[in-house]
């Protein structure tokens, strides 16, 4: 066991654990005040359901040896009952479960941002286990699971490169999120009525931790604290940076302003982007990829008006758009310097690996939305996954909550001296 | 009909909803509103700089009614409002032309 | 020295840190909006008062060679004077020294949420450095001094299990905070009048700060980058995520709805109960401990209803109750497999631990108890506790930091462009 | 390489880059609420544009071979194309750039606060982007690069102590928030008009991360896990609680009541004042730096309203003022313990030390200050730095980003089912 | 001149607005409110605690008309504001003395 | 007695206040408020959608007077909030019943 490459795992996994919490805040602030509750539970609630699953089968499901073709491990792993000594290369088994843990929380986050402010939190609930179970799992062990070629059929079989995860959680979700904007049908109100993010601070605070979580997503991916790892550090900061100025410039030229939103969601659209390449890229050509994504991921928001479906927070727009442009870049600007291997078009490479690549998209992309279009309909057929019109217009906070989220008027909150006086008062005369 | 406004305390707003309800006033709406009178406000401080807060919090409550219960209403309202302190606010009333219940479209009387 | 292991034991010290400005949120997100910021000061104050004894003598008396009994240590180490390369296990002392400092603070820091509102911030000031003198550095010392059978009379000598502080910082911060609260009173309005959180999205913020850097307090009380720390991170997180689930299923039994602020407290309810157990049991008994701990709590925080005492954030029905549960259970659940040794009821290890267990909750929890009310009083006698009623009314912000939390209002907060200008008016007659 | 000491420093890159969302929050939460989002924006887009320059040359013009007189690096590392194996002392190169980069970031951001809800924001980006290039590449060389004495002249060349920068990122920033806030003129109304806080608790909330991310500023500049990275851990800790308390003494002295923008005011101006002693103190001298930090910065920040500058977020007298005096009180509390060599007037050092700190304070003070200036005038000649006086009465977010921070009315937001439904109505006779 | 004050639910804001704008009202004034009526508001629920919110949001619109078009502009308001559910609101009207055009100072219908 | 109602900038409140003190006004409420008009409000984008803000904030100034100092009150106002530019807002006045202090019970003018 390597103790600074284990310090640099369990330092990883809190850090991607923070990513969901930030992620709430950062879809939370987008909402409107009357939904943005609801918005946090919905991204929280992955954290308590994926983890119990994830103990009791969906790490063995992922990450045991795979029971055929690569495409699903089989359940020997299940409860995680590992000795203390067990490795994982050169760290605790435990410590690489608990970092592929946060990968399947964050995934299934992602997703509500496409359904806020009308999802039935039960059926919520359901669809996260099954989601987790039918989609994730599976697909985690495509593209993560290696074991000297007879690991996972993607990333271990085919050979695409996907570092950290631009095809497992990005377009994975990113494809999950149409298929459930689709099967939820839109808000009340959209597109006509206008709807703007109740409280633009906390976005920023939400990409914030994303940004300085995501250093965990990516960097902690070398599974090790070494070279690589710092290769996939810097790759990740300066595409973010990138991107946040490529979404703020297309928006100066189209707009006429850079916006606070923008530049957030330019930086996670940049994150999504070099989430797959961080791993096989050098500086300079995480810069490009950065740069492309933020303005392709720019324009790609605007999709949804012209096909009328309600991806209310833009999750196809940055994630399935953005992951997809970073899986693909990596078959231009792949670097054997980086990867050890394999080199992109730019680098000498050829197409091969871009070919490699659109398979990787194409395929996790297909499934993940046919799957979860089946799920989404099953669970609206049988419980019913959105909540009633006029609940939504009052907003589904007080009504699937019973709860509001701000009571900010210091004056006049609570604390009423007095107010159990008793007043002598003359009757109404026809009362 | 007319229309009884006051001016109160926010912390007596309770209060005065319970009193009126117990006098048979079935409605009543209520504005966030901040005065300006005898009654001072606080100093703040920020980094050693100073600032001023002389508008003070009250809640400005209205109530339609018949003519006839108005002087009761005020009465109800200053027994419930009062606290004997500087601050505790005004109540006025004008009388009204028309009353409207948007629902229905009655009007005067049957539109409380 | 193990620069893996230090790497990691810095990145807990500075996880654990940020608990308490994460507290601050979560408990401030809780208050009204006329007592947030007295209750953020509340949590800093701490982390000065705190640190600056720590220093002076705190480390000392509780990590210092034991004076006698295992009660308290003695005061060679007074002023943290070590030299560059002195080390406590693998890593430099003053890492070791750093990362229990930060535990001392949280500690204090916890029982705020049982004042809130009320309590004259000079007397709290003096209090935290009275009582991380009288009750926290002695506790410390029993639970978490190790010297080969000479250390502290409970960890040490005794063999209760308390792998991170569920004794020592939760039973001991929750007993406290009753004791408090009993020595202050109730709210003026309390239970009568309903007070709300007034800021939930900053609950749900602290609440995952919290998450965050509870990586750090439990799993880097393995003081190393081992399989141990592994276990205890994955033990957090399922735990945390268990009772989460369980707190807002009750919520969804007995209340018809499930809350953000519901889920908020399972996790800290959960984290607390881990809290002990994390070095101790294995994923599925953290899952069954998260789970208990969850509904427990879910129901002992109404306890101050019935009992009628203001404990006006919940410490004792999540942090007492929690921590106790938590170290109780490591009677049923611990694993040889975790602790090298000690096996609880349900791995055939019999009552024994239980029992030991019993004895480290009552002594910790009777100890902070009694001295806190002696202390509490104390001051109440000589410079008063609480504030005027009128001040609670007004709010404590205000009048006790002359500042006002939010100033939201765009459009009407100053920059008012000629307000200097001068106006002719005319004279009114009696003016 | 040694993984631990790569665990730590990547830990510690990412801990600083969240200083800067840290920071971004501190600050905007002490604009007014109609122009926080400028402030948001300000800092961020230091992150993207300098995270940029930096691979293209700014790593190279601070960290490369001396180009002469320990001015300026060359431009050999331009680029960032370094082997995966290519080490910088005991970690990946990538990974000392990166944490490095982090620093650059910070240090343009800082400067922001002193021209708050008044620059054009596309001055603003271009100014950032000269700056780091003018200024701050430079004077990193100038501190943070060692190469035997053939180094940067003020760190290697002359043997001024500056562990982390008290003199190139805060007397830097500082002096230069000072020059900019000359240019730029003071906000209308100011210092007639009050200006308040719009959201202290997310000024809590950034004071919270940045002391977070300060402990990898400060022990990650050990470059290192080891004993002298936890000595400047605990001195973060220990003089940043001490000026926290010193602050809110001095408040409740001065002015009646302690206040909590005061106490995070006092946290920040402590780790400030560590900043460059981290690495030359023990505790106890920490200790001291932090309360005469806290007080003298206490004390700095009203200077504006006698020589009235309008500093609008005090950078320079938290910043200037408190890395300057942490960057002085080294020549007095230096001790050879910790730094292995110099001591410090106090530890019998005599005078020589402080005379190399004031040499270097004054010459990045000096240097910084005029560069700036002209800069920032430069810049103002010709496309003009400052947004015109209605705008600023409307608020720059509005004009300058066209969106508003805040939509918090639950019930009136958006979501208007039947907004859409035509009523027929008699036409007014003249209309 | 008079002035028609209108007590409506949030949402039908914009109806009201657009049907005042298409009659050939040029200006209104809103503000926040909170009524409280036969309407029933909801409950909330903080770790197991009942919080029963009685005032339900309303918005307050003001429009200031000649004496002729009042009638028609309550008319106007109760059509776009009604949905026939409890809780749509009230209208009311009181005459005013004067109206003056502050950029102006113009009086009467010409302040309009 | 008499109401006089003011919707002025926000920004002009200040003046507002310092000119009716000026004049001999002891107290006023404020209420915030928005309001639709001549004065054309913004365009807001988020994501590339547009946000039409066509609610303007303003501040609703009530001050209850005397009779006899109602029209100079009026042009206090007016005068104060003034700068020329449209949107300046309207200042209008009604006729009062009863005006009641309610610390005091006092009545008509000895309330004020
Ligand atoms: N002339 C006035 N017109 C309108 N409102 C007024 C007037 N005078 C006072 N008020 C309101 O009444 C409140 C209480 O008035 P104040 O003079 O402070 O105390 P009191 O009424 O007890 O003498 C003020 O805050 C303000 O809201
Ligand atoms: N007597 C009243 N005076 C002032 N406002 C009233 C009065 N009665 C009702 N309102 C306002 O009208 C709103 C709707 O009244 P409510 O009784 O709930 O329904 P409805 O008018 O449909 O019968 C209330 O929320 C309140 O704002
Ligand atoms: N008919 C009206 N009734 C009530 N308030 C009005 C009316 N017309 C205008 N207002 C108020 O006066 C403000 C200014 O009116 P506007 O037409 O924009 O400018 P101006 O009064 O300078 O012509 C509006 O924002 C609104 O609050």
């Amino acid at each position: 066991m390597n103790t600074g490459d284990t310090a640099w795992v369990l330092a990883s996994s809190a850090l991607v654990l923070l990513m969901t919490p930030g992620l709430a805040l950062f879809y939370g602030g987008m909402t409107r005040a009357k939904s943005v509750l609801n918005m946090l539970m919905m991204c929280w609630t992955c954290i308590g359901v994926v983890s119990v699953l994830w103990v009791l089968y969906g790490y063995s499901l992922a990450f045991s040896t795979d029971a055929g073709g690569g495409l699903i491990g089989d359940l020997t792993a299940a409860g995680l009952r590992f000795d203390l000594e067990a490795l994982s290369g050169t760290i605790p088994v435990l410590a690489f479960a608990a970092f592929q843990l946060m990968f399947a929380i964050i995934t299934a986050a992602l997703i509500s941002g496409a359904v806020a402010d009308r999802a039935k939190f039960g059926a919520w609930v359901v669809f996260v286990g099954v989601w987790a179970t039918l989609v994730y799992f599976p697909v985690a062990h495509w593209v993560f699971f290696f074991d000297d070629g007879n690991g996972g059929w993607i990333g271990d079989r085919l050979g695409a490169l996907d570092f950290a995860g631009g095809t497992a959680v990005h377009v994975n979700a990113g494809a999950a999120a149409l298929a459930l904007a689709l099967v939820l049908g839109r808000r009340v109100g959209w597109p006509k009525e206008q709807m703007r993010p109740h409280n633009l601070p906390i976005v920023l605070l939400g990409a914030g931790l994303l940004w300085f979580g995501w250093f965990g997503f990516n960097a902690g991916s070398a599974v090790a604290a070494n070279g690589l790892a710092a290769t996939a550090f810097m790759d990740t900061q300066v595409a973010t940076a990138a991107a946040a100025l490529s979404w703020i410039l297309v928006e100066k030229l189209r707009n006429g302003h850079a916006t606070t939103l923008g530049l957030a969601s330019g930086a996670i659209a940049g994150l999504v982007a070099i989430t797959p390449a961080a791993g096989s890229v050098e500086p300079l050509g995480a810069i490009a990829i950065g740069a492309i994504a933020g303005a392709v991921c720019a324009y790609a928001i605007s999709l949804k008006y012209r096909l009328r479906y309600d991806d209310s927070l833009d999750v196809v727009g940055v994630h399935l758009v953005g992951g997809a442009v970073g899986a693909l870049l990596i078959g231009f600007f792949a670097t054997e310097a980086v990867t050890g291997g394999a080199n992109g078009l730019f680098y000498g490479g050829g197409l091969t690996q871009l070919g490699l690549q659109a398979v990787a998209v194409a395929a996790v992309g297909a499934y993940s939305f046919v799957l979860t279009y089946v799920i989404g309909k099953v669970i609206d057929w049988t419980m019913g996954f959105r909540i009633h019109e006029e609940d939504e217009v009052q907003g589904i906070d007080v009504v699937a909550h019973a709860e509001t989220a701000y009571d900010l008027d210091a004056a006049h909150s609570g604390g009423f001296a007095g107010a159990i006086r008793r007043v002598e008062v003359p009757k109404k005369v026809d009362a | 009909m007319k229309l009884v406004t006051a001016i109160i305390k926010p912390f007596k707003l309770d209060d005065v909803k319970a009193a009126l309800e117990a006098y048979g006033v079935r409605g009543l709406t209520v504005t966030e509103a901040s005065g300006y009178g005898r009654q001072r406000g606080h100093t703040e401080v920020y980094r050693g700089a100073e600032y001023n807060v002389d508008l003070i919090p009250k809640m400005r409550v209205e109530v339609v009614c018949e003519d006839e219960d108005a002087a009761d209403i005020i009465d109800v309202v200053v027994k419930a409002a009062q606290t004997g302190k500087i601050g505790d606010g005004k109540v006025w009333s004008v009388p009204l032309e028309t009353v409207v219940r948007v629902r229905t479209g009655e009007r005067g009387p049957d539109a409380l």
